[in-house]
């Protein structure tokens, strides 16, 4: 036996925050010796990849424009995963949100109004809690694995936006191609910063992660959804409704991935088309198990995603390195997670174990 | 001064060997014919959606004179990017809006596809087509149309039946497809789809069809009968030499057999009448002395949609969404 | 039987054979206790490295071969996190799919396009040129007698076998096999190491003879449909057979009936093989008793031998 | 020394078991301390011990399911690594557990199976299960899954399986908790005769009668040293748990029984429901009623529908009809747990990681868990930290919890520091009514009795209280009356000092205790020895 652990019987309280550390580190060496198998300079590479992204004058507000829907579903799906309810088709959630409030949008056309935007918001939330709350009536009624469910609903969901936008909500005026006309001024996200794309969203999704955080860590619900996920038999004994706490999770997340979908439609995107997600239902899975399942640390497991496709695409323009390394690199650093995550509850044990040593045998007469 | 930095962006992979394939090899081709006057960069996979503006900017900020957005998905990004760097030039594949600095370009696919019709006319015994369709768009709406006008030109009774998989590249999904319709008595496959799945399964099923995009004898020796291929290099050529003479200006190209942009694989594995045959309707496309879609055409319902002696303009077509007689199959509503 | 019907059949039975090659892996690992929900992962791996082991090697049971040893490899670093390091197995089986997926694309880049003859049918002589069942049951490629056998070995091997009967124990109670004194961690790391080989024999079917060719993703959702098809037969490998043709079919039919030009929109259509999907896992989960009854009391769950 | 032993070592006997120097250090606790000890063929070895102290860790040692770090083992005079528990089983070691190794979904014949290394001797293993079970009177059915079984049934199994390797020495670990008094006359009966065979025998037990009555011989344990050896059946009991605690244990003060009514506090009337357990016991025409200040006693063997009336009453499973349990005297059959406690009632559920506490919370969260609402702990649906943490250190404080204070995780907790910690947390709501299910289960002598005076105080102060215990002892000692279960039906509940044991034995033995002796017929084959 070559790798031995050892229960501390505590969690550790230095790898909590150790172990993603640790994680990262062993993910940015493992990516610079598959660079240099690549036939790069791992120095340089890591450059391109990690830093260049920031250092253009839009990089940082991209940066954050690519992972506020990240960790909008994040947050949403790290209450739930907490709660162990594995809804992981956050991605269909996403694109009923933004079907729901691109509705309203294509509804009111050039039309002003103050409450368009906002109540745009509320139906995208609405449109991600119905497609979420299939797989919650199914699994509180039916006991069906919401993993499944979800999931399937994912390929309907974007069927049904293929079929709206090749269909009924297709563009008159757009020559029968598969996109809905622009949405007007007023139902577009507000921006941030002139000259960049720093949309509402942004802040809305920070706002989450804040909230989130404060549900999870300080209320009674969140205390009710830990419980649920770590003793659900102890839920039950505290009076906690199982079935209440599994709708909750996922309504939650369902509406946050709704809103997730709207701001993209509304914002960077500006429309409704065949794609408009590069699968960040399935991406903010990643973030939550990165982000420990905890809010904040959600955020940062967002910025880290997100810098990993700049870095991608950055590897692409200045190195010719091909896009599949991006899939790769989060691939491992979710593995180092998982992986090092033992150190949290174990010591770890190296070498071969020692027969008893003849001394404690001599010693035992 | 220094060279040209020109970029591409893909929607697939490089190696799609469909539509990015076609684009990268013209892109390599281009490099190798204009040498150290430029110098090309491309970002593959690129996800239609919030993605691409970030990375057409990208490329604009990293200096790119011309940027070339290969994918209709890319049309309001590459325009949103224009409005904020009015000294890059951009043309933009597949699309309708142009600005001062944007510029459009396609390649009309449905002469192809009209002779892909006429040899089906002539070799297909049961007078039905499998035709896998992507999505129901009209760039795949007017190549149904194409196929079945050139089919009924030498077999009036002539049917195709339509299947679209709601996607543009799922082998296993194409096969399933072309397995369904060959069941049901389909005896010439033709696809609008990037795999060479419909093809394998038609070659595995001793029947016959059509490749896409580009040549896919190697994936079916004995199947393929032709392929409508895509050159984009005349172009790539044309328009790069603009940006560096200066001579530049924003234009809507939509280039055919005539000007080289579209050309057919060899016609294979059919009888020399059909292939004289094709080869002449090629030739008459490509002269001007056919007109595909000349009246009367009516669609799936007989409902006259071009007049007898009228011919529809490229807008009509462009925006083309209706079924033609013979054909077989459903459009979202 | 119409020519039609039998042609009908056949194109079923190719459908279904990816689904059943693994899901027959992957029950035998969830009767071992282990959740992998790597299997889309690892089938892609399989494929693509089946595929480009065929290409150059030129042979296509080479290519099986290394298929089903990179399902093998692929499962084990999903055993070392889930079962040496004790990591969460719903979430290391989700990174194991994305991780899958980006490797089989960086892999498979360079052979998007190339060609390939597909599995030879094995034809029996006489049998094969019987009418009707010459052609279903003794003209087909040897991956699909491969699965019909493999299923029957699988079920043989966990209720006839006292291996079987181990493996099974393992995953009704990992503590009292333990106590025991069986192995538990080897015996799940062999059962996710099956469960792997599994999947990329089932990757090697989509890329050698389903579509003989290599193309990203190509597996296009199928390993989710295996998981759901093992909850679906509530781990019993007979059910598992009906279930993946039943999948199969409606797979293959929702293309088929496009085809007839049924009067709906061709979106609705293609969504029903993923809304079956959801209406039979309902009706199956309905039954918690049966669920309870035959499911894996420890499955998914992790195990630390102390001592 | 005992008689048997004198005999066996001045004949020359070589021992069969001797352990010399057993040490075992898990982290933060040492195990087993050096602990020798001989084991003569033929013997009844009683391991005594306070929990923790280190028995079952030494026998799992002995079973090959532990690595000792440092020691020797010596089985019939030769050293030996025993390295698993198959080799173990080949050197002829039997051994059933504390908690059973059995596979619910499986076959008694399976399970048998599975505890057999050797593939030849699972030739005809039907055949040899009858054998055995006729020669032992331990009836089985080898067709039946375990998950059907009684507790008493699955010991049998368990007993079975050792049998079937023809043991030289049967190690059983607290094996009678689980039985009726009948099933444990009838275990004793097996084992004299195995003894009598020359199969040696460890047991463990914390039942000192028990171990008067059986063994020849008994090693005490305390915190992981051997602190004594003597021969039981020359000691009084209370001279046996003074060597094991190390101090006198006393008695908790009886309650006084008063004669005048107090208020009922809790009402049970014909209560039935179907189990929604996979293959628990359903509930019938349950009644009896519980006043302030009396405790109530709940006797019977496990899996007869305990956990099922815990759920009812607790409220995790809701009775259809309302009045069927009335707390306060308001009707509470359909309200849910958080309900019941603000109608004044608490509760103590067997399990405790993972049913009474989560292991992974700390004991602030813990005290939180079942205690916010009366203690009120929440403002606004947020948690009050400081007013949490400070109620979580009074019940350290007050119930003597020892550990690593309120931000230790409760895995981190022995099993009786989180059963005072739980109890305390319960009482300190000062609930009306009080229900608790195994309040000492595994829980050793010092912590049971400090347990067992809360909850004689809680009652002082006027609350009801029900113990659910298969404990009879416990039950003697703390309760005014007493009723038993037994196959979901309750017996009428009687005072304690009118009924004997036996009657009580009778009443948890009920129908499908142990089977008749009549039923095992021919004469009793001996079990052949090589
Ligand atoms: N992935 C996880 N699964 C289960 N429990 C977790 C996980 N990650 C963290 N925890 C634990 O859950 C408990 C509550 O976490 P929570 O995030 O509320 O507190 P925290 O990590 O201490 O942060 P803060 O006090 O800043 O809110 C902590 O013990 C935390 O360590
Ligand atoms: N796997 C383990 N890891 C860490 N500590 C352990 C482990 N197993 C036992 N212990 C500790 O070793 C000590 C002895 O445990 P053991 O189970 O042998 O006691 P016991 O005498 O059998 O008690 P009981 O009467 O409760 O059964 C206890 O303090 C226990 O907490
Ligand atoms: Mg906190
Ligand atoms: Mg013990």
């Amino acid at each position: 036996m070559w790798l031995g652990l050892e229960p501390r019987g505590q969690r550790s309280a230095f790898w909590t925050y150790g172990s993603p550390v640790l994680a990262l580190l062993l993910t940015v060496v493992t990516a610079a010796i598959i660079f240099a198998a690549l036939g790069q300079d791992p120095a340089e590479a890591l450059w391109t990849f990690l830093i260049e992204p920031l250092t253009s004058a839009s990089g940082l507000p991209e940066l954050f424009v690519k992972a506020a829907p990240l960790i909008l579903i994040g947050v949403g799906l790290s209450i739930g995963f907490r709660a162990n309810v594995w809804n992981i088709g956050a991605e269909g959630q996403f694109t009923l949100g933004a079907i729901f409030g691109g509705w309203l949008a294509l509804r009111v056309g050039e039309g002003s109004g103050w409450w368009i935007f906002p109540a745009m918001l509320l139906l995208s939330i609405l449109g991600g809690m119905i497609w979420a709350a299939i797989p919650a009536f199914l699994k509180t009624r039916f006991n069906a694995n919401e993993i499944l469910t979800s999931l399937m609903l994912t390929y309907v969901a974007q069927l049904l936006l293929l079929y709206l936008v090749t269909g009924p909500w297709k563009d008159p005026e757009g020559y029968g191609f598969p996109q809905t006309a622009m949405f007007g001024d007023g139902a577009t996200a507000p921006i941030l910063i002139p000259e960049t794309r720093l949309h509402l969203g942004v802040l809305i999704a920070l706002a989450a992660a804040l909230l989130g955080w404060l549900i999870l860590s300080k209320s009674l619900l969140g205390f009710q959804l830990r419980v649920l996920g770590s003793a659900p038999r102890a839920a039950r004994f505290a009076g906690f409704s199982e079935a209440g706490l599994i709708w909750l999770s996922l309504l939650l997340g369902g509406g946050l991935a709704g809103l997730a979908g709207l701001f993209e439609v509304a914002g960077p995107i500006g429309q409704l088309t065949p794609s408009i997600s590069p699968g960040y239902g399935f991406t903010a899975i990643i973030v939550a198990f990165l982000g420990r399942l905890h809010p904040l640390g959600v955020v940062l497991a967002g910025l880290v995603l997100a810098l990993s496709y700049l870095g991608g695409e950055a590897a692409q323009i200045d190195l010719g390195l091909p896009n599949a390394v991006t899939g790769i690199f989060q691939g491992i650093l979710l593995f180092y997670l998982l992986g090092c995550d033992v150190l949290i509850l174990y010591r770890l044990r190296l070498g071969r174990k020692q027969p008893p040593a003849k001394h404690l045998r001599e010693a035992s007469r | 001064a220094d060279p040209l930095k020109v970029g591409f962006i893909y929607v697939g992979p490089v190696e799609d060997f469909g539509w990015t394939h076609q684009h990268d090899l013209a892109r390599k081709d281009l490099e190798a014919e204009l040498g150290d006057k430029i110098k090309t960069t491309y970002v593959e996979s690129v996800k239609e959606g919030a993605d691409a503006e970030r990375v057409i900017a990208e490329l604009a900020n990293k200096g790119h004179g011309l940027i070339y957005t290969t994918s209709f998905g890319f049309m309001n990004p590459t325009l949103k990017v224009a409005k904020r760097f009015p000294k890059v030039k951009f043309e933009h594949a597949t699309g309708y809006k142009r600005a001062e600095n944007v510029a459009t370009y396609n390649i009309r696919f449905y002469e192809g596809r009209y002779i892909q019709g006429v040899i089906a006319g002539k070799m297909s015994k049961s007078g039905i087509v499998g035709y896998i369709g992507s999505v129901p768009i009209p760039e795949v709406i007017m190549g149904m149309n194409g196929f079945i006008l050139g089919m009924h030109s030498v077999n009036p009774k002539g049917r195709i039946k339509a299947v679209f998989i709601n996607s543009w590249y799922d082998p296993g999904k194409e096969a399933d497809a072309a397995k369904a319709l060959i069941d049901q008595g389909a005896d010439l496959m033709a696809q609008h789809t990037d795999s060479t799945a419909p093809l394998q399964v038609a070659e595995q099923r001793g029947i016959q069809g059509f490749g896409q995009a580009t040549d896919m004898i190697k994936a079916a020796p004995k199947a393929q009968l032709t392929s409508s291929t895509d050159h984009w290099l005349p172009y790539y050529i044309e328009r790069t030499k603009a940006v560096i003479d200066g001579t530049w200006k924003s234009q809507d190209t939509w280039g055919g057999l005539a000007s080289g942009m579209l050309k057919m694989a060899p016609y294979t594995n059919m009888p020399d009448d059909v292939a004289a045959l094709a080869k002449q309707t090629e030739a008459d496309i490509a002269s001007g002395k056919i007109v595909i879609f000349k009246g009367p055409i009516k669609d799936q319902s007989g409902a006259v949609k071009v007049a007898e002696g009228s011919t529809l303009d490229d807008a009509s077509i462009a925006g083309m969404n209706w079924l033609a007689e013979g054909v077989e199959g459903n459009l979202p509503k | 039987m119409s020519p039609e019907m039998i042609n009908i059949l056949l194109s079923i039975m190719t459908a279904s054979t990816p689904l059943l090659l693994a899901a027959t892996g992957e029950l035998v690992a969830e009767k071992s206790g282990v959740l992998n929900l790597g299997l889309e992962g690892m089938m892609l791996v399989g494929a693509v490295i089946g595929f480009a082991t065929a290409v150059h090697t030129g042979s296509a049971s080479l290519g099986v071969l290394a298929a089903v040893l990179a399902g093998i490899a692929m499962s084990l670093v999903f055993a070392f996190l889930s079962l040496t390091l004790m990591a969460n197995q719903v979430a290391t089986g989700l990174a194991l799919t994305i991780f899958g997926t980006g490797l089989s694309a960086l892999m498979g880049a360079g052979y998007v396009g190339t060609a390939l003859q597909p599995l030879p049918k094995l034809t029996i002589p006489a049998l094969s040129d019987l009418p009707v069942l010459g052609p279903l049951l003794f003209h087909q490629d040897a991956l699909i007698y491969g699965s019909f056998i493999l299923l029957i070995a699988v079920a043989w091997f966990l209720y006839r076998s006292h291996a079987g009967l181990v493996l099974r124990a393992v995953g009704d109670s990992h503590d009292a096999a333990h106590a025991i004194g069986y192995p538990v961690i080897a015996i799940r790391y062999a059962a996710t190491a099956f469960g792997g080989g599994m999947a990329g024999l089932a990757g090697a079917y989509m890329s050698l003879a389903y579509s003989p060719s290599w193309s990203e993703n190509m597996t296009a959702g199928r390993g989710w449909i295996a998981l759901a098809l093992v909850v679906f037969a509530t781990w019993r490998p007979g059910w598992l057979l009906l279930g993946a043709y039943l999948f199969g079919g409606i797979m293959y039919m929702s293309l088929y009936i496009q085809g007839l030009g049924v009067n709906l929109p061709s979106q609705f259509i293609s969504s029903l093989p993923y809304l079956a999907t959801i209406v039979v896992l309902v009706m199956i989960s309905r039954d918690r008793l049966r669920i309870r009854l035959n499911a894996p009391a420890c499955l998914g769950r992790p195990f630390f031998a102390a001592g | 020394m005992t008689d048997s032993r004198k005999t066996a070592e001045a004949a020359g006997a070589t021992p069969l078991l001797q352990l010399d120097g057993i040490l075992k250090q898990f982290p933060g606790c040492l195990a087993n301390d050096h602990v020798d000890l001989t084991l003569m063929p033929g013997e009844i070895h009683a391991l005594l011990g306070e929990n923790g102290a280190g028995k079952s860790t030494l026998v799992k040692i002995i079973y090959g399911v532990q690595e000792p770090d440092a020691g020797q083992i010596r089985w019939q005079g030769a050293t030996v690594q025993i390295a698993n528990p198959a080799q173990a089983r080949r050197l002829g070691i039997g051994m059933v557990f504390q908690h059973f190794s059995l596979f619910e979904s499986l076959t008694v014949a399976e399970n048998i199976a599975l505890g057999i290394s050797d593939a030849r001797q699972r030739k005809g293993l039907r055949s040899r299960i009858a054998e055995i079970s006729r020669s032992y009177g331990l009836l089985l059915d080898p067709d039946r899954a375990v998950h059907e079984l009684s507790v008493g049934e699955r010991q049998r199994v368990e007993i079975v399986r050792c049998l079937l390797q023809e043991p030289r020495l049967l190690i059983m670990d607290e094996p009678t908790s689980v039985l009726t008094p009948q099933e444990v006359d009838k275990l004793f009966d097996t084992l004299r005769r195995l003894a009598a065979e020359g199969c040696a025998i460890l047991y463990i037990s914390h039942k000192l009668e028990e171990i008067r009555a059986l063994c020849h011989e008994a090693t005490i344990m305390r915190q992981g040293k051997v602190v004594a050896t003597c021969d039981p059946r020359h000691e009084t009991a209370e001279h046996l748990a003074e060597l094991m605690i190390g101090s006198r244990v006393s008695a908790p003060d009886r309650p006084a029984s008063s004669q005048e009514e107090k208020p009922v506090m809790l009402e049970v009337s014909h209560l039935s429901l179907k189990s929604d357990r996979q293959f628990g016991i359903d509930l019938k025409d349950i009644s009896f009623t519980v006043r302030g200040g009396e405790i109530l006693g709940i006797g019977g063997v496990a899996g007869n529908g305990q956990s099922e009336l815990m759920a009812a009453l607790s409220g995790e499973t809701l009775v259809n009809t309302a009045d069927a349990i009335r707390i306060n005297d308001v009707a509470a059959g359909r309200l849910g747990p958080a309900q019941r406690r603000l109608l004044g009632a608490c509760f103590v559920p067997e399990e405790r990681n993972g049913h009474g506490a989560v292991s992974a919370f700390s004991l602030t969260d813990n005290a939180f868990l079942s205690a916010f609402r009366r203690r009120s702990l929440t403002r606004l649906g947020l948690i009050e930290g400081e007013k949490t943490r400070r109620f979580a250190d009074d019940i350290i404080r007050l119930f003597d919890v020892r550990g690593r204070g309120v931000r230790a995780e409760a895995r981190s907790l022995s099993g009786g520091n989180l059963q005072k910690f739980i109890v305390g947390r319960e009482i300190l709501q000062r609930p009306d009514l009080l229900v608790v299910a195994q309040p000492t289960w595994g829980v050793d002598a010092g912590a049971a009795a400090a347990i067992h005076q809360a909850l004689i105080d809680l009652a002082a102060q006027g609350a009801g209280i029900v113990i659910i215990s298969q404990d009879l002892d416990e039950i003697l000692l703390l309760c005014q009356r007493i009723a038993v279960i037994n196959l979901g039906s309750l017996s009428a509940p009687r005072p304690v000092g009118e009924v004997t044991v036996e009657q009580i034995g009778l009443l948890m033995g009920g129908v499908h205790g142990a089977p008749p002796q009549e039923q095992i017929k021919g004469e009793q084959p001996r079990v052949a020895r090589t």
